[in-house]
């Protein structure tokens, strides 16, 4: 550390390009190329991984991406609003949503679908955001997943003030494994740019609070590139806060899987906050209201396609021989299967009825809420009456 | 709401009177929330040893420990948002905000987040959350430290937003907002919190419920009605009228949202005339929402327009003119005058 | 306000009939202020390349560089606050808030800097910034993206508020807005951006100063008034009400605050019934301050208390039920007979 | 720097303890002996300064520690609502503010009377402030020295746009030193927490805006200590947004204004933007409303009185004759008739009519400003009528 960085100012290390790789920093544990890279600091979190565990992390991954096409296909049906795709960031969701014990707890953003799925959300839960029925309208404890947040960077005040009052229950550093918990708050490489994420930094650094704050740059924020929003690699945000941070291959679900792991132990041990930024790609357009075609070549996502991160983890998983074509065809077909199910559950949602509107705006009783939904039947009766 | 503290009629218990500043008040409804439910903490900047900039908390984090009464950073809007996450976690989360002035970083969170979190879960998470605002003016201060921000949470679904005016009020109050299941936006009227009031401290439950109006005096020709800092001055302008032979009926609203309105139309349903006294900008205050309702309801029994007494549509002026600014008793009652003159 | 654009009465030169979308026109008011004044330039998210979500300003990065349309990092707190400081360089900043439901992270530098800075300044400071806010619901979209929140901004001090409502008035509006002094909150109707109009688009002048209303059609039973993106419905409610004997006068309110109050009152003390219309929530909503000024200046003109046909007092529901939430036909015309019928 | 901060973190160096000094990172030329330090990096900008110009600092930091006393002491007699003290802080505003040239423009908070001072401005311009008078009231152009701003950290978003509009001028980098223009932004350690100021960074980091961020680390945001807002030293908050920061001993002129020197070269050659932490500390109370008493310990104050900035430059100065007593007193006399004209000033000065309320809330023509202005007006003659 200089003890002046003004005058002796290195050059920032592994400084995001467009269309660069991660750089030195990045940890990686299975290349593009699905080759097993070792790495003296995370090898530890994945050794005990079973084959079995890694065909699940490959199922995960599958039926997440199939989850995010038949979400694509619906919007485009007229059955969904809007449809957020993960497309390319696969990994990096089951990998760190894997990470998680069943007591941490989660603050996602509006794509985390794949971790909301390893958490066991049913996804008619975000079908049903996206299809208008409802803003969320599932409960948070049940799969300690919180509702989606649409507010950028909104959730990671929310998950720092989870995480101060899981040290105030006294649930960290016990030791205990069943009672010491953990908060992961995902966010995108734009919302590092959002005065309440340096804030929850600042807050989660003052109050030593257990939560690893996951960064997914997906390189993206609608249309503007991440060298908009950072002149250095996100993770050494973490830095200006004095609480450390990683960056981790997000397209290598192992690696995603061993980084997540450890910071979520050091998070439960009392050493939080920490911050992981994940670099991944978003494949897709921002939205299916977007068009990225006027703002982005599609050469750069060529080239990510050459990460994709379920091409990486079968190539490893079949050339280590711990899965074969059978299994992969069943995974496929467990996949239509799924897909089958979730179109018919959103074609099949039902709407709930107009007067249900005022029913959930405050806990207690409101006048004004009975009043106006008292004048809502009646103002629908009369037009019953008029038929 | 939890039912620990009820609202119903008062017990047989000996009374206790006390002379207690509203301030103090405050800090008393505090302590007795907090030894009856380990879950409520307070969190605020310069909360804990300071005991906060008007001392509402004083003696409290010594009392009750760093993790109850926390000092916060310096930033609003993490006060509001980590609340909101420590509510999730089950605690009841009261958040001091400096001043009035002070709360608009923190407008993000609460409009987006507190406010309509439990619609956005149907119901299945409640959001328990306080946020306690000094507000108004008359202390001599600069800008920023003098304001009326009601009316733009009044106007957010999913906030209740109420306000105390006297010591009892303050006390019960804000014991029945950190009760309350929903979010409370609580505001005090930092120009009173030193004035002192007589009340029963023993008693076992609050005289009405938060959100209900009182009507502080009777009378028969005009309504007053306001909350907060002006209740005192507004009594003050009956009193004054009563001299010259007017008889005026003052109201204090307590609740701006829910806002009490039958109490107001009962009223000017006997009086015929309303006149509505607050310090925020008259332009979309909370005197337009009453007058735009009033007229609603008591079409027929209005003698004359509704009369608002507000601050100018100005910003908050310069101190050594907050005199000219403020509804003081002369314009009060020149606003009663226009009322019965119509 | 600078005076390179008269806002006097048409010139004599050979008119150019376009037909153009909202959205197209703002862009194409965009373009005239920016190639006038080269102190003008945009700011927000995602405006460069993408031309903005909504795409008004499509190719103004490409034509006047990445200096005069500004992509701004993710922060809206940021977008305004350094508008400002460029507005202090001498800059005209304009300001894009992507969503409605996104501005709210900017308040505190609109309430407290914006709104404030030429009082602060004793007139010394002037800050000509422009935020244009794409506002309403109607679109299908998940929370956030639907919301109506100009009484916030017409209830404080400093600011003006205005919206249009059709191609010819975007088309103006916004340059005018560019070019007054003060700052503007600037409301754009997001589910009209494709409606279309024909307009004059060589005319040297706005028809009408920027803080005027217009009546767009003339009644004599009940005046309609409204703002942004139900004043088509308001027309249309007006020409069904036509077929069935109802006269209505329809007025464009355009300006929120100042609130061009005279034209509403000239029409009530014809027609002696309002109607008011907005999808913001009715509590403490525009329709509240319109009702108290109107009832204040027309008490014995109005035969029936000011309707007011807003949002519900909820947060914006799910798409799904937006229908039975923002004020339609039907609902406007529901509002027309209560007043009738009074 | 590590691959890998969260495994390899390294003890934050030099964090800040409440009482401790400024560790070793932080530059001091003057010891608070007064003795010379010297320093390879800095030694440079303060060799040309000449006797006359340092006993010119000393003159601006002895009448402003007296402009302070006299606002302390108008507040006790009821002449003004409030006073912000600067005691302590005097080489921190006295030093960077004569660092600057005449076209750089300086943001300050509440507290920045030293910086106006040094700029031009007239003292009473303050005083108007905290009298009630008016919120602020002069011309930022004047002395290039805007209005004070009370939200904490908002002005360093105006700060960064105005050095962004300097930019889009074309005035940083020409090598012309009567065009190449730098911002200085003045913000507490308190500040560093709130949103807005870590927006500022990153704008400022994205745009290079000639921008120096200084912040004076005075120990204490009202009641709460430094190590509330930040775990490591606050000029290392600028590493997580890829940009330099450096601590400067802000009891130190010559320290403060050769670091500052620097910092604001670096802007102007398009290096921007910097941020400085003067280490410093806030010997008075917060403002006259508050009670330090309450909070932090009379050794922690008496320790810092060791380290007095004008104490320190005398012993300099005199050591090295460059003053003398006759100098001294000459100042303190000058000091004296400074105050008396501060007093008078502040007595005297006019407050204006209250229907002049409405004269500057718009720039333009509003009905509603007239009209009020006009019922104010007829509402004040009714009275008269009466009397
Ligand atoms: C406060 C706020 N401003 C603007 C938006 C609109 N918006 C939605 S997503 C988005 C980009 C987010 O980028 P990033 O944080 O990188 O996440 P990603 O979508 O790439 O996962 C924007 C600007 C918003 N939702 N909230
Ligand atoms: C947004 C906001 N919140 C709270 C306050 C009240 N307040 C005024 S000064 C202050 C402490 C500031 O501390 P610091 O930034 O260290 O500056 P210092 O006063 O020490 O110079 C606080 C909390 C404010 N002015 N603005
Ligand atoms: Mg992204
Ligand atoms: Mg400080």
């Amino acid at each position: 550390m200089s003890d002046n960085d003004v005058v002796q100012q290195t050059a920032p290390a592994g400084a995001t390009t467009q269309n660069g790789d991660g750089g030195p920093d990045m940890i990686q544990l299975l290349t593009p190329e699905g080759e097993r890279r070792s790495h003296p600091d995370y090898d530890k979190y994945v050794v005990d991984l079973t084959p079995q565990d890694l065909r699940g992390f490959y199922r995960d991954l599958v039926l997440i991406r199939r989850l995010d096409a038949e979400g694509y296909a619906l919007q485009r049906q007229g059955e969904l609003g809007l449809w957020p795709s993960l497309l390319g960031q696969e990994a990096a969701q089951v990998g760190s949503g894997r990470a998680l014990r069943p007591h941490d707890f989660v603050f996602p953003t509006y794509r985390e679908h794949g971790v909301g799925f390893v958490r066991g959300m049913d996804p008619q839960s975000s079908l049903q955001l996206f299809r208008g029925v409802s803003q969320g309208g599932w409960d948070p404890t049940e799969h300690n997943f919180h509702l989606y947040t649409i507010v950028i960077g909104a959730q990671t005040l929310h998950a720092t003030g989870y995480a101060m009052g899981v040290k105030m229950d006294g649930n960290v550093g016990t030791g205990d494994p069943d009672r010491d918990t953990a908060v992961i708050c995902y966010f995108g490489d734009g919302a590092t740019s959002q005065g309440d994420v340096n804030e929850a930094f600042v807050y989660a650094a003052s109050f030593d609070a257990p939560v690893v704050f996951f960064c997914q740059n997906n390189q993206w924020a609608i249309s503007e590139p991440v060298s908009k929003q950072t002149r250095i690699p996100l993770y050494q945000r973490a830095r200006g806060f004095g609480f450390p941070g990683v960056r981790v291959d997000g397209n290598d679900i192992l690696a995603t899987y061993a980084v997540t792991k450890h910071c979520l132990d050091e998070a439960r041990n009392g050493n939080g906050p920490l911050l992981i930024e994940a670099y991944t790609y978003r494949m897709g357009a921002h939205t299916t209201a977007d068009d990225p075609t006027k703002y982005r070549v599609s050469a750069e996502v060529e080239q990510w396609k050459l990460r994709d991160p379920i091409l990486r983890l079968k190539t490893y998983l079949a050339h280590e021989g711990m899965a074969d074509e059978t299994f992969f065809q069943s995974v496929d077909e467990e996949a239509d299967q799924f897909a089958q199910e979730l179109r018919d559950g959103c074609i099949n949602m039902a709407t709930m009825p107009g007067e249900t509107m005022w029913d959930h705006v405050y806990a207690e009783d409101h006048p004004v809420m009975e009043a106006e939904r008292a004048a809502f039947l009646a103002y629908q009766a009369s037009f019953e009456g008029a038929n | 709401m939890s039912t620990t503290m009820s609202t119903a009629a008062a017990t047989n218990a000996p009374q206790h009177l006390e002379k207690v500043t509203l301030g103090r008040s405050i800090t008393n409804g505090l302590r007795k929330a907090m030894e009856r439910d380990p879950k409520v903490v307070l969190i605020g900047e310069d909360i804990g040893k300071l005991g906060g900039v008007f001392r509402i908390t004083e003696h409290l984090q010594k009392d009750f420990g760093e993790d109850r009464v926390i000092d916060s950073p310096l930033a609003e809007s993490g006060i509001v948002g980590t609340a909101v996450g420590m509510a999730l976690r089950g605690y009841r989360p009261v958040c001091e905000i400096q001043f009035d002035g002070f709360v608009y970083p923190a407008f993000d969170q609460i409009v987006c987040q507190v406010a309509k979190m439990h619609a956005r879960s149907l119901g299945a998470v409640k959001l328990p959350i306080v946020i306690r605002i000094p507000f108004g003016g008359g202390i001599g201060s600069p800008e920023h430290h003098s304001e009326s921000p009601e009316a733009y949470f009044a106007h957010t679904a999913g906030l209740r937003v109420v306000s105390c005016s006297n010591p009892e009020d303050a006390y019960w109050m804000i014991q029945q907002a950190i009760e309350c299941d929903d979010p409370v936006i609580f505001f005090e009227p930092k120009r009173r919190y030193h004035d002192r009031g007589e009340y029963d401290t023993s008693a076992a439950s609050a005289p009405r419920s938060l959100f209900e109006a009182n009507v502080l005096r009777e009378g028969t020709d005009v309504t007053l009605v306001g909350y907060g800092p002006v209740v005192k001055t507004m009594l003050e302008s009956a009193a004054a009228a009563e001299s010259e032979g007017t008889s005026i009926e003052v109201i204090d609203l307590r609740s701006l949202s829910p806002l009490p309105i039958d109490t107001v139309t009962a009223s000017v349903r006997k009086t015929g005339r309303l006149v509505v006294v607050h310090e925020a900008s008259n332009f979309l205050g909370m005197g337009a929402e009453i007058a735009a309702e009033v007229t609603e309801q008591c079409f027929y029994h209005l003698e004359a327009p509704v009369v608002r007494v507000g601050g100018a549509n100005i910003p908050y002026p310069p101190s050594r003119m907050e005199e000219d600014f403020l509804p003081d008793l002369d314009r009060i009652l020149d606003g009663v005058d226009r009322a019965l003159a119509f």
